[in-house]
């Protein structure tokens, strides 16, 4: 069985659906959507506006589901998708959007234009037309449970290192706990610090907490490359532990995606509602300085501003958190221009990140970020996502920017008083 | 009910700036008769006036010390404006409705002077008259 | 036939073919777009103020942050448009009493001369955002046959409306009878068309809101 | 008769030189014309030999007569009797029966080319014109003899200029304008149910003024009576602007004389200087007296809706937008049950995408 032209349409037959005929039969051809897509204003390609992106889709719905456009396709008048055209798109639907939703929230009729191109996705990815960066990563998770091809032992020495530099017990795979904490392989394999970090804060907070042999990683290849049934695999290994574990809250990690695929898409990817809640870390984060159980002592002094992760802020509804966390632990914190809801991608969500055919438009795009960042001028620049942080990471040494990126959650670990010292004094 | 009793009222005073314009054209004609001879005259109801330019109009021409009465067909008025050679001429049918109205610049409107046939008309009459009573 | 005949023709005949075709194609279209459905949405919602569809029906008429000036034409172009046609449409006195004619309802108009201020300025509106139409990249790039179609088949009301009423090119009764054929051709296109939007932008906002409103994000 | 000077014959009236400067002065001026010509028309008429009209009623209900007769002698809607040689006109005529069709053949060959052809009334042409018949001839035929030797048509009234009621739908006697049956003769259309009496006057002192017909429009219309619309003049105009209308007859807007548009005033749409003009003397004129133009010098005013309608409102109610509305649902529905069969169908078929599955051929 391989991916044909017809699956990838019957596929988009299967979810087109009433917003979605809604969307096209508004769209006005304003093109403001190209003026909220970093990809359109850092290079002045119209090709990348987004509304454009969903053209076969568009052609698609119009000659299925349109009594017009179903007597024009009888009369020969309808220009039907082809295979060619789908592959052609593919730079439109995956290197060129990272699911930012900045188009979603700006077109004036309403347009949701990201439902819609997380939808194209789906025929593209069933037709084969799918980037192979992303298969590859699809590919892996699958296969080694990890789209880096981290396996379970690599995850128990990392946490051996933290058990044994901060002397920290980290538990795994205990039933009950209150808190079932996901990483992402970019966390285990780059930033083993955010381990060490959660084992910190918890203890802390003194809350129950557990990792999870069988679902550790958090990220689904899946979602971005837009298929469900393999998002639905994926998703399903983490509902099964924590539902093996019976804990209350799974924590989704500093990744936007993987917040995503499991806090809004998961329980529509298994069919059922879940029976344990899902967190981002930093709303855990905010939750628990609302309850006082998040201590710091000491401030950063130097200036430091914040980057939202589309997923977490204007996909995801987490805006208000990351502010109070920042101003605990830092005296100097700027806010860049377009900050919060409206703050510009990356340029790598959605996948485009394991691009690599991409990476030119990429740092073309970045040409934003950069932007933002000179108009604050930060000595430090946090976030809370680790593809935002790898993405941020090349573009500033490609514009040869000395700005270090460095995630919340151990930020904060970083200000929590040892234990033996705060009960000595 | 009589007709003047049903109480359509419009609100028509309004100035419409119109007027002022036919005391431009009333000045023109003015000099052009001190300079030519020839004076003009100005048809008050082919002008899209309003009532109150109308009544705005006489009041600045002002009156003057002729008044002649003319019962022509129904009746009409000639009357000398404040400004001499300056004439208002208004003519009514026989049920004493204004039929038509005008500002004429002339030393005398010729409506007023008689034609050469009626005169000769006139005093052939009068010849025959004088005849008969010889 | 005479212009009277032709005026008599746009107001009756032509009238109810018009009314009929936008009627059948309002109703087909719009039972055609959302009988579509949609899944219900199984993630746990997260409750905030401010986040519905409903909502997003209302904020969406106003540019996001930092939008505006993204794209000033686009903005102070179709608010004056949209606003400006609205205006002409159901504050006119000949329309108000038209809508009546129509559905029994009515209400005061305003002054004509302030419609025809109103009528120059959506006029100019409406040459102004199709300039830059032609002249931006990207909406050219987006523009189809459709695109210019419909821009004419929505300034040809207003332009005849306009002359009728300033008595310009051609006699009254002509431009008035042209006016309304012109609306007619309006009313026919407009289920077919993106003209369309005018009924599908509620329910785009509504669905967009729902959905951000779920996730607790006030778009 | 008509080799007697127009001058002549009204002093034989009675009326003076100064009173026929008079109305040739208001004259001129009801015809939009600058005031010179008003003494142009004065000398002119003054010398000018009563002209031969013969005037032929047709399908007709004697409105226009009576439009013209009932004015005021010697008001200016009256001069017309003085100055003309009315040579043949039935209803007015003492003469009848055989001594009137001899009058009217008189007339024709004494003054052939030059005499004037008035019509009121439209020329039925169902059953051969069988319709309406003088001296045992039919309106058609009669039009078509007469109008041989005439020098200019005028059709007066609406009926004769663009076949009037009688040409109602569904118009059962196929009622026609003179228009309609005489094409090589220049005709002035003086519409209107009736006309008003001046602007015949008006005419036919153009024509003995010039020697020619005054301008006309596109309908054959005098462009000094019929330039502009009874809306344009109206004294009633400002409350239009104004957005202020009667709403019913007898409300405050109506006592307080505000436009009659929402009442169905066609004022807007009809071509006539009743404005100004006015009518029975100058007294009064449709709107003035509190109801709305019909609009009754318009081709086919009849058949524009009713006259109590605004011009915006339909003309006729809708008959089909309750069915419209149903096939949009029928269609509606139908492509929704078609839809989501085919919708079932890709669910059905969907195959489960494994990770093969993303590429298009195996490797």
């Amino acid at each position: 069985m391989t991916a044909t032209l017809e699956k990838g349409v019957r596929v988009l037959k299967e979810v087109i659906d009433a917003p979605i005929a809604s969307y096209f039969n508004s769209c006005v051809h304003c093109g403001l959507c190209a003026e909220a897509c970093l990809f359109y204003t850092e290079t002045g390609d119209p090709k990348y506006t987004p509304i454009h992106k969903l053209e076969p889709l568009r052609r698609v719905y119009e000659q299925e589901y349109t009594l017009l456009g179903r007597l024009a396709k009888l009369v020969g008048l309808a220009k039907p998708v082809t295979d060619a055209e789908l592959h052609e798109w593919q730079e439109l639907v995956y290197n060129s959007c990272t699911l930012c939703g900045r188009c979603s929230v700006v077109c004036p009729v309403g347009n949701d234009i990201v439902y819609m191109v997380r939808k194209l996705r789906e025929g593209m990815s069933a037709s084969g037309n799918a980037p192979d960066g992303i298969k590859g990563a699809a590919s892996r998770t699958i296969t080694i449970g990890s789209p880096m091809g981290v396996k379970l032992p690599a995850v128990k020495a990392q946490m051996k290192h933290v058990e044994e530099d901060h002397d920290i017990p980290i538990p795994l795979d205990v039933e009950g706990a209150e808190y079932m904490v996901m990483l992402s392989s970019m966390e285990i394999i780059n930033f083993p610090e955010y381990l060490a970090a959660i084992a910190k804060i918890m203890r802390q907070a003194g809350k129950t907490w557990t990792l999870c042999s069988t679902a550790f990683e958090a990220t689904n290849a899946g979602m971005q490359i837009g298929n469900s049934d393999l998002a639905r695999v994926i998703v399903t290994r983490i509902v099964d532990g924590a539902e093996r574990l019976k804990v209350k809250t799974v924590i989704s990690p500093e990744c936007g995606h993987a917040y995503t695929a499991l806090r809004w898409e998961g329980a529509n990817l298994v069919g059922r509602p879940f029976t344990f809640q899902v967190k981002h870390i930093i709303e855990v984060l905010g939750e628990f300085q609302e309850q006082g159980l998040l201590k710091t002592e000491g401030m950063e002094t130097d200036r430091l501003t914040f980057h939202d992760p589309c997923q977490l802020a204007r996909r995801g509804g987490v805006i208000q958190q990351q502010r109070s966390l920042m101003k605990q632990i830092a005296q100097d914190f700027v806010e860049m221009p377009d900050a919060g809801f409206m703050n510009w991608c990356c340029g790598g969500g959605g996948g485009a990140s394991a691009i690599e055919e991409g990476e030119e438009l990429r740092l073309e795009a970045f040409k934003k970020k950069k932007a933002q960042l000179d108009a604050v001028k930060p000595d430090r620049l946090v976030t809370a996502c680790a593809n935002c942080r790898i993405v941020l990471e090349e573009g500033l040494e490609h514009y040869q920017m000395d700005i270090p990126v460095v995630g919340l959650t151990e930020t904060i670990a970083e200000h929590i008083p040892d234990p033996v010292n705060s009960e000595g004094a | 009910m009589a007709l003047p009793d049903i109480p359509v009222v419009a609100e028509t005073g309004a100035l419409t700036g119109n007027a002022r314009a036919v005391l431009g054209e009333v000045e023109t004609l003015l000099d052009g008769l001190l300079r030519t001879g020839e004076g003009g005259i100005v048809d008050i109801r082919g002008l899209p006036l309003s009532p109150g330019d109308r009544i705005w109009l006489l009041e600045q021409l002002g009156k003057g010390e002729v008044e002649i009465h003319l019962d022509i067909g129904g009746r009409s008025r000639i009357l000398e404006t404040a400004y001499p050679a300056v004439w208002w001429i208004e003519h009514c049918d026989e049920g004493g409705h204004l039929i038509s109205e005008f500002i004429q610049v002339a030393y005398v409107p010729e409506l007023i002077s008689a034609h050469p046939d009626d005169v000769e008309s006139g005093l052939e009459h009068l010849r025959n008259r004088n005849a008969d009573l010889s | 036939m005479n212009e009277l005949q032709f005026l008599t023709w746009v107001r009756g005949t032509g009238l109810d073919i018009a009314v009929a075709i936008f009627l059948l194609g309002v109703i087909w279209r719009l039972v055609e777009i959302y009988s579509l459905g949609r899944k219900k949405d199984l993630a746990a919602p997260r409750h905030t103020p401010g986040a519905s569809g409903w909502h997003t029906i209302v904020r969406r008429s106003v540019p996001p942050p930092g939008m505006f000036k993204q794209s000033p034409v686009t903005y102070v172009g179709g608010y004056v448009f949209h606003i400006g046609l609205a205006l002409i449409v159901f504050f006119f006195a000949p329309h108000i009493k038209l809508i009546e004619g129509l559905l029994g309802i009515s209400w005061p108009g305003l002054p004509s001369q302030i419609i025809d201020l109103v009528t120059v300025v959506t006029l100019a509106a409406m040459v102004v955002v199709l300039v830059d139409r032609i002249k931006k990249p990207v909406k050219r790039f987006l523009s189809t046959f459709e695109d210019w179609f419909t821009w004419a088949v929505t300034f040809l009301p207003v332009l005849t409306g306009w002359l009728a009423v300033q008595h310009l090119l051609l006699p009254y009764t002509t431009m008035l009878a042209l006016h309304i054929l012109s609306v007619e051709v309006l009313l026919v296109v407009l289920p077919f068309t993106k003209l369309f939007h005018a009924f599908t932008v509620f329910g785009s906002r509504w669905y967009n809101g729902a959905v951000n409103g779920h996730k607790g994000v006030p778009v | 008769m008509s080799d007697n000077r127009i001058l002549e014959t009204l002093a034989g009236q009675g009326i003076s030189r100064r009173a026929f400067l008079k109305y040739c002065a208001t004259l001129a001026s009801l015809m939009a014309l600058p005031p010179s010509a008003g003494k142009a028309f004065a000398e002119a008429l003054a010398k000018a030999p009563r002209p031969s009209v013969i005037w032929l009623p047709f399908q007709e209900c004697t409105g226009c007569t009576e439009s013209i007769t009932r004015s005021h002698s010697p008001s200016i809607e009256g001069m017309i009797f003085d100055m003309i040689s009315l040579d043949y006109q039935e209803t007015l005529m003492a003469a009848a029966g055989h001594q009137a069709e001899a009058a009217l053949h008189e007339a024709m060959e004494r003054n052939m080319g030059k005499y004037i052809l008035i019509v009121d009334g439209s020329v039925p042409l169902g059953l051969d014109g069988a319709y309406s018949c003088i001296a045992g001839r039919s309106n058609l035929e009669m039009l078509k003899e007469v109008a041989q030797g005439a020098a200019a048509i005028v059709a007066m009234g609406s009926c004769a200029a663009y076949g009037g009621l009688p040409k109602a739908n569904p118009n059962p006697t196929g009622a026609v304008a003179v228009s309609d049956v005489i094409k090589d003769k220049p005709i002035v259309n003086i519409p209107g149910c009736p006309p008003i009496p001046a602007v015949i006057t008006g005419v036919l002192a153009h024509y003995l003024t010039f020697g020619s017909l005054p301008e006309l429009d596109h309908l054959g219309r005098p462009k000094s009576f019929y330039g502009e619309t009874i809306h344009d003049r109206c004294y009633r105009r400002p409350f239009y602007d104004q957005g202020k209308f009667a709403k019913t007859f007898d409300d405050e807007g109506a006592r307080k004389g505000w436009c009659l548009f929402e009442l169905g005033c066609k004022g807007p749409v009809t071509y006539n200087a009743c404005a100004s003009v006015k009518w029975n003397g100058g007294t009064s004129w449709p709107v003035e007296s509190g109801h709305g133009c019909l609009g009754c010098s318009e081709p086919d005013f009849w058949d524009a809706g009713s006259f109590y309608k605004a011009l915006s409102m339909p003309a006729n109610p809708l008959k089909l937008a309750a069915g419209a509305a149903v096939a949009g649902a029928v269609a509606g529905i139908a492509i929704s049950v078609s839809n989501k069969a085919r919708k079932g169908a890709a669910k059905t078929g969907h195959e489960t995408t494994t990770l093969a599955d993303l590429e298009k051929h195996h490797e």
